[in-house]
């Protein structure tokens, strides 16, 4: 997915010379996950450049550039940096429009990788949709593989708006044939309906959406697996005609249950499509827990697909919600 | 004597004018003044924050830059909105949340903004619009124009952590930008030696290895030279300054603050430095206007000031679908 | 309520000398919106301190103070300013209890001014709940008026868990009688059933629960009107028990609609009594625009009382979610 | 020559006995070494931040500091944990994500604590140790202890926001604090000089009026020196300091990063002023140790490290219900 993401980048890049890239060691050193590379070598330092640390300071200087005609593309090496920098994202850029009665825009995009399964520990492991949900005038978009981060970064990067693009590190290394050019961008705001079946639409966001697949390949039941691709906005269009079809909705999240995505999800769906649902909605997520580092205690974190797998069973079985793993490993001493 | 009232030309004329800067101080007391009253009248909703005695800072950073250069500000913007070429009516307008207003009346005292005079929209976070000029530098660093940036702010954000950084990632990229600091003495109800452990701001630049100036930020002359120095430098390659203007916050900080924390005396001495009494003093010894003039300029001001009031009571509040605009850019 | 804040924080530095007050403009001019009344004047400047303008410092220093022995109890005057901050909230102060394996606690309490209503405008007018939501490790209260914020503030103080309590800013003005000392103390995590009433439960939090009793007071029908309180953790028995009763389920934020709390509360609800409910969950909310400064446009921001009269008489009526104000007005030219 | 495995005592003979002094550098030294064979034998879960090169700065810390003070310390502080007392038990179960860890393995190579010599948690977020550290120096002021609190943080991290507002809310509360900056020439892959536009960061303390010293970072003695000074001006009402310790980063910056990016030469360069062999020469030329104690030291240090591999090896990882444990306090 690394080369994915460089690709869509230089394809915005030579395709806009406002395109720039900033981010701290994203430039000689090709980015932590080498997410840039060959950037700089094809374009140059005045476009590719290494920031000293100091996140506020860079991205603040982002959203000046592209209020002033650039379309900066900024790295956030992990989305937990974004706690010193949150202002200049949602109380400067994501208001700029707004506050200049539409006459400035700021076509900025912000890279971010988030997420668990690689031993970063508590601090640099979350995924934290939650910190930028909720701020109108901000699209919010998470890659789902190599394919999903090519058409979401070139869609980002084209777009008038301050956008965040979060990327599943545990991905990176991921690698599958991408469609380039043109026809390799997806539109923001669209979802993605990755597997069709009949029992449930199960919503999946990032890393949820290949081990959902998996989970729904190896079941005894079969479900429309949606890659939601695009949070802010999210297409109710194709989750409703699925929900409406299928009558049950899962939503499937790395994040913890409380402030997660999927409970927006399921509060739209309750209650657009109340009189369709023939089973309440479950939320499979990780548990309210900061992110632990001891190998096994992390893997256990993620949902699994064998644990999505049991959900859904379950759900399908009993017609409620079942436990999550969790309660009974609390219980025991 | 004349006041343009089209945005470039009113911007205009403080280049070439020292009449036309004397004017515009004069103007800017006078809205700063009908703010209060309006204020005091219960017509303003929210919150204001006044710049009287700070003018000459405003119209020297207007005088020395361009249109085309590009500046940050703060929710204390009025004065400079109004140097920048913005009119009393964007302004009062966008005070008194009126469709005429600057932004169409969404915004209000803290959010006013001009691309055409290369005012981005003012900033109600303090320090934040200091790495945005930063980034507007950038911009022209990137496409190889010579404009600039510009950043405005008070004493007490330099304390605050995106100071330090855009501060520094400018002087690493050396970014033309001019950063220039109101150091008004106070920020908020506190004396600046409160909470900031330096006597001058300006010292703060040898942390970037950056060059800086402490500036009589009371004459418009004065502080339009050191900013246009400041802004010849940027323009040529030799990147970023700290500009300290030593002024004065004659008001509160807001609202209703009455400033009983300010020390007896203290506004006296500060009010012989007054920047339009003595401006105006000087202009007169110079012989460019007269004691008359001096009237004039006042009395044309409070006309036009009472006119723009007048006009803004007219214009309609915003729509309610306005709220639903410019939210997202198409 | 400002009044009542105050108190409530002077009863708990008289208790425990480890309390302490930071904040920007707290001790010599008392806190810009005076919730820090008189405590200068009798804990002296050891112990009530201004800060200067840095409120990632402030809060980190409170961070580590509290780490050490403190209480500090650190105003952040308007919540948007928390987006500097956020980083020591969050990814440290959050966190620090799990990562020194509960050695460590960090008995802090973080007090901010939100809402709409005083014409502060987009930058200084939001409730912005969902950056602390999604944390674990960190507590998070709203006050709803003078009795409720004495309450809430004494047990904060007291907790040794990070917490945020957000105060309502139109509500400082509000003026009731407030039991003090141990009695008015509100423990965390526990709602308060404001009014009774049948055919709805209605779930307030901060501004909305007087907006909501206000409501219900005036209507045709009648329902539970709960003061949620606390955000984190949330009190389902309470809720569930209503709910279950009621069979209907409404929310009232004055945040937009995505993003905000309600999606919790409605997709806990939607899971767990799915058979129970009569209706489909109702959000009233703001509208997902920043917030416009224009009197009028402010006013109508925020759900008014008549407003929410009129969402929930249209569930009864209808059965169904009606649509919320703004679909008309976005409609209309 | 002994190795006390309690972590007071650990701790305790560094203020004492210069030669403990090298004894934990060579255990640093020792422990990292066997981190990175760890790491490459695909033990490590996650990534490691080495302090190879830094181990005079974490002893001569940790010599001057004592158990009631603060410490606050980043991601690579292996170095400092070990000198502060923790055992190599402590850091390889922990790096090792066993239950027999620091914290049980929850935290992993970047999260390490022990409240009993101080150590509050170290931190993965670049800066935020630094505000932190000011905090427990504001308990002391508050509590009227003469105890004081220290910050270890990088050069890259004088960058960050955090730094700025930490000095100078120190500055102006005269709070008893110690700011280590370890000078390692690197943030991540880039050269200090590509992000950081002064030579010596120990000028960045003009800004906030505060005291600075440049410091030789590779003899223990002199780190420990400045460090006590700095303290006893810190618990005696003098304020804070920032020291800045010249060092050097042998390895990469992470995991597998072996330093491409580094010009030729320069490691050679620092390894003349190797902080083991010069401190190991000088207390053989003292007379302290023999030529024979030094590779005595060596060879025990050895075992112990070996041993505590062992001793991890066969402790159980954390059981699954441990990461309920500690989300909050009752
Ligand atoms: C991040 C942040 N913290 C606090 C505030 C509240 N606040 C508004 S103005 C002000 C004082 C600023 O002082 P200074 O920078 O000197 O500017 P001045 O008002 O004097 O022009 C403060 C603390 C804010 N708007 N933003
Ligand atoms: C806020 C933040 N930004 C970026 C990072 C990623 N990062 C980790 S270490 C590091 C370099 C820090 O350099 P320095 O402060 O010199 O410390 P050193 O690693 O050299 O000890 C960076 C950029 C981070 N952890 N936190
Ligand atoms: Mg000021
Ligand atoms: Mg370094």
């Amino acid at each position: 997915m690394n080369q994915a993401i460089s690709a869509a980048i230089a394809d915005e890049m030579r395709a806009d010379p406002d395109v720039i890239v900033l981010g701290e060691d994203v430039a000689v050193a090709e980015g932590p996950f080498k997410t840039s590379a060959g950037l700089l070598d094809e374009f140059g330092p005045l476009r590719v450049r290494d920031t000293p640390i100091s996140e506020m300071g860079f991205l603040g200087a982002a959203v000046g550039a592209a209020a002033t005609g650039l379309r900066p593309v900024v790295e956030i090496m992990f989305v937990e940096f974004l706690g010193v920098a949150l202002d200049q994202l949602s109380t400067e850029g994501a208001k700029f429009h707004y506050l200049s009665g539409g006459r400035v825009t700021v076509p900025l995009t912000i890279r971010a990788s988030v997420g668990a399964g690689l031993g970063f520990g508590t601090q640099h492991s979350q995924t934290l949709e939650s910190w930028v949900m909720g701020t109108p005038g901000l699209k919010l978009a998470v890659a789902s593989g190599p394919a999903s981060a090519y058409g979401l970064m070139r869609a980002a990067i084209r777009d008038d708006n301050p956008i965040v693009v979060l990327e599943p590190r545990r991905l990176y290394a991921q690698r599958e044939d991408v469609t380039t050019g043109p026809e390799g961008v997806i539109p923001l705001g669209i979802a993605r309906q990755v597997v069709d079946g009949d029992d449930a639409t199960i919503v999946a966001l990032g890393s949820t959406v290949g081990t959902t697949a998996q989970a729904e390949a190896a079941a005894s039941w079969s479900a429309d697996v949606i890659d939601l691709q695009s949070l802010q906005p999210w297409d109710r269009d194709t989750v409703y005609e699925s929900v409406a079809r299928t009558g049950r909705l899962v939503t499937v999240e790395e994040n913890p249950l409380f402030g997660g995505w999927g409970a927006d999800i399921v509060a739209a769906v309750a209650a657009d499509l109340f009189g369709e649902l023939k089973a309440p909605p479950l939320r499979i997520t990780a548990p309210d827990v900061p992110v632990p580092f001891g190998k096994e205690l992390e893997e256990r974190y993620m949902p699994s697909s064998d644990y999505i797998n049991e959900q859904v069973t379950g759900l399908l079985h009993t017609g409620r919600v079942p436990s999550p793993w969790w309660e009974a490993e609390k219980g025991s001493p | 004597m004349s006041m343009p009232d089209n945005r470039l030309e009113r911007r205009q004329a403080l280049h070439e004018d020292r009449r036309a800067r004397y004017e515009r101080m004069v103007e800017i007391r006078a809205l700063e003044n009908k703010v209060q009253d309006l204020f005091d009248e219960g017509l303003v909703h929210g919150t204001t924050h006044l710049c009287l005695g700070q003018e000459a800072v405003a119209v020297g950073v207007a005088a020395a830059a361009r249109v085309s250069d590009t500046v940050t500000c703060t929710y204390r913007g009025h004065g400079v909105a109004l140097a920048l070429g913005l009119t009393p009516v964007d302004l009062l307008g966008e005070i008194l949340g009126r469709e005429i207003g600057s932004i169409g009346g969404i915004g209000g005292s803290m959010h006013l903004c001009e691309p055409d005079v290369g005012l981005l929209p003012t900033f109600a976070i303090v320090g934040a619009g200091i790495p945005v000029a930063a980034g507007a530098a950038l911009t022209a660093q990137v496409r190889g124009t010579d404009d600039a940036a510009l950043a405005v702010f008070g004493d007490g954000s330099t304390n605050i952590g995106a100071f330090h950084e855009a501060l520094n990632l400018a002087s690493i990229w050396n970014l033309p930008v001019v950063f220039v600091c109101e150091n008004n003495q106070y920020g908020e109800y506190s004396r600046i030696d409160l909470t900031t452990p330096v006597d001058d701001i300006a010292v703060r630049a040898q942390a970037y290895n950056m060059p800086s100036e402490v500036v009589d930020g009371q004459d418009p002359d004065n502080a339009a030279d050191a900013v246009a120095a400041a802004l010849m430098r940027a323009r040529t390659g030799g990147g970023p300054t700290l500009i300290e203007m030593k002024t004065y916050r004659y008001a509160g900080h807001s609202r209703a603050d009455t400033a009983p924390y300010r020390p007896e005396g203290e506004f006296e001495r500060w009010y012989e430095k007054d920047p339009i009494v003595n401006y105006g003093r000087q202009l007169v010894d110079e012989g460019l206007l007269s004691g008359d003039d001096l009237d004039a300029v006042k009395t044309l001001v409070d006309e036009s000031i009472a006119a723009a009031v007048e006009t803004v009571l007219a214009s309609p509040a915003p729509p309610m679908a306005a709220m639903f605009d410019n939210v997202l850019a198409p």
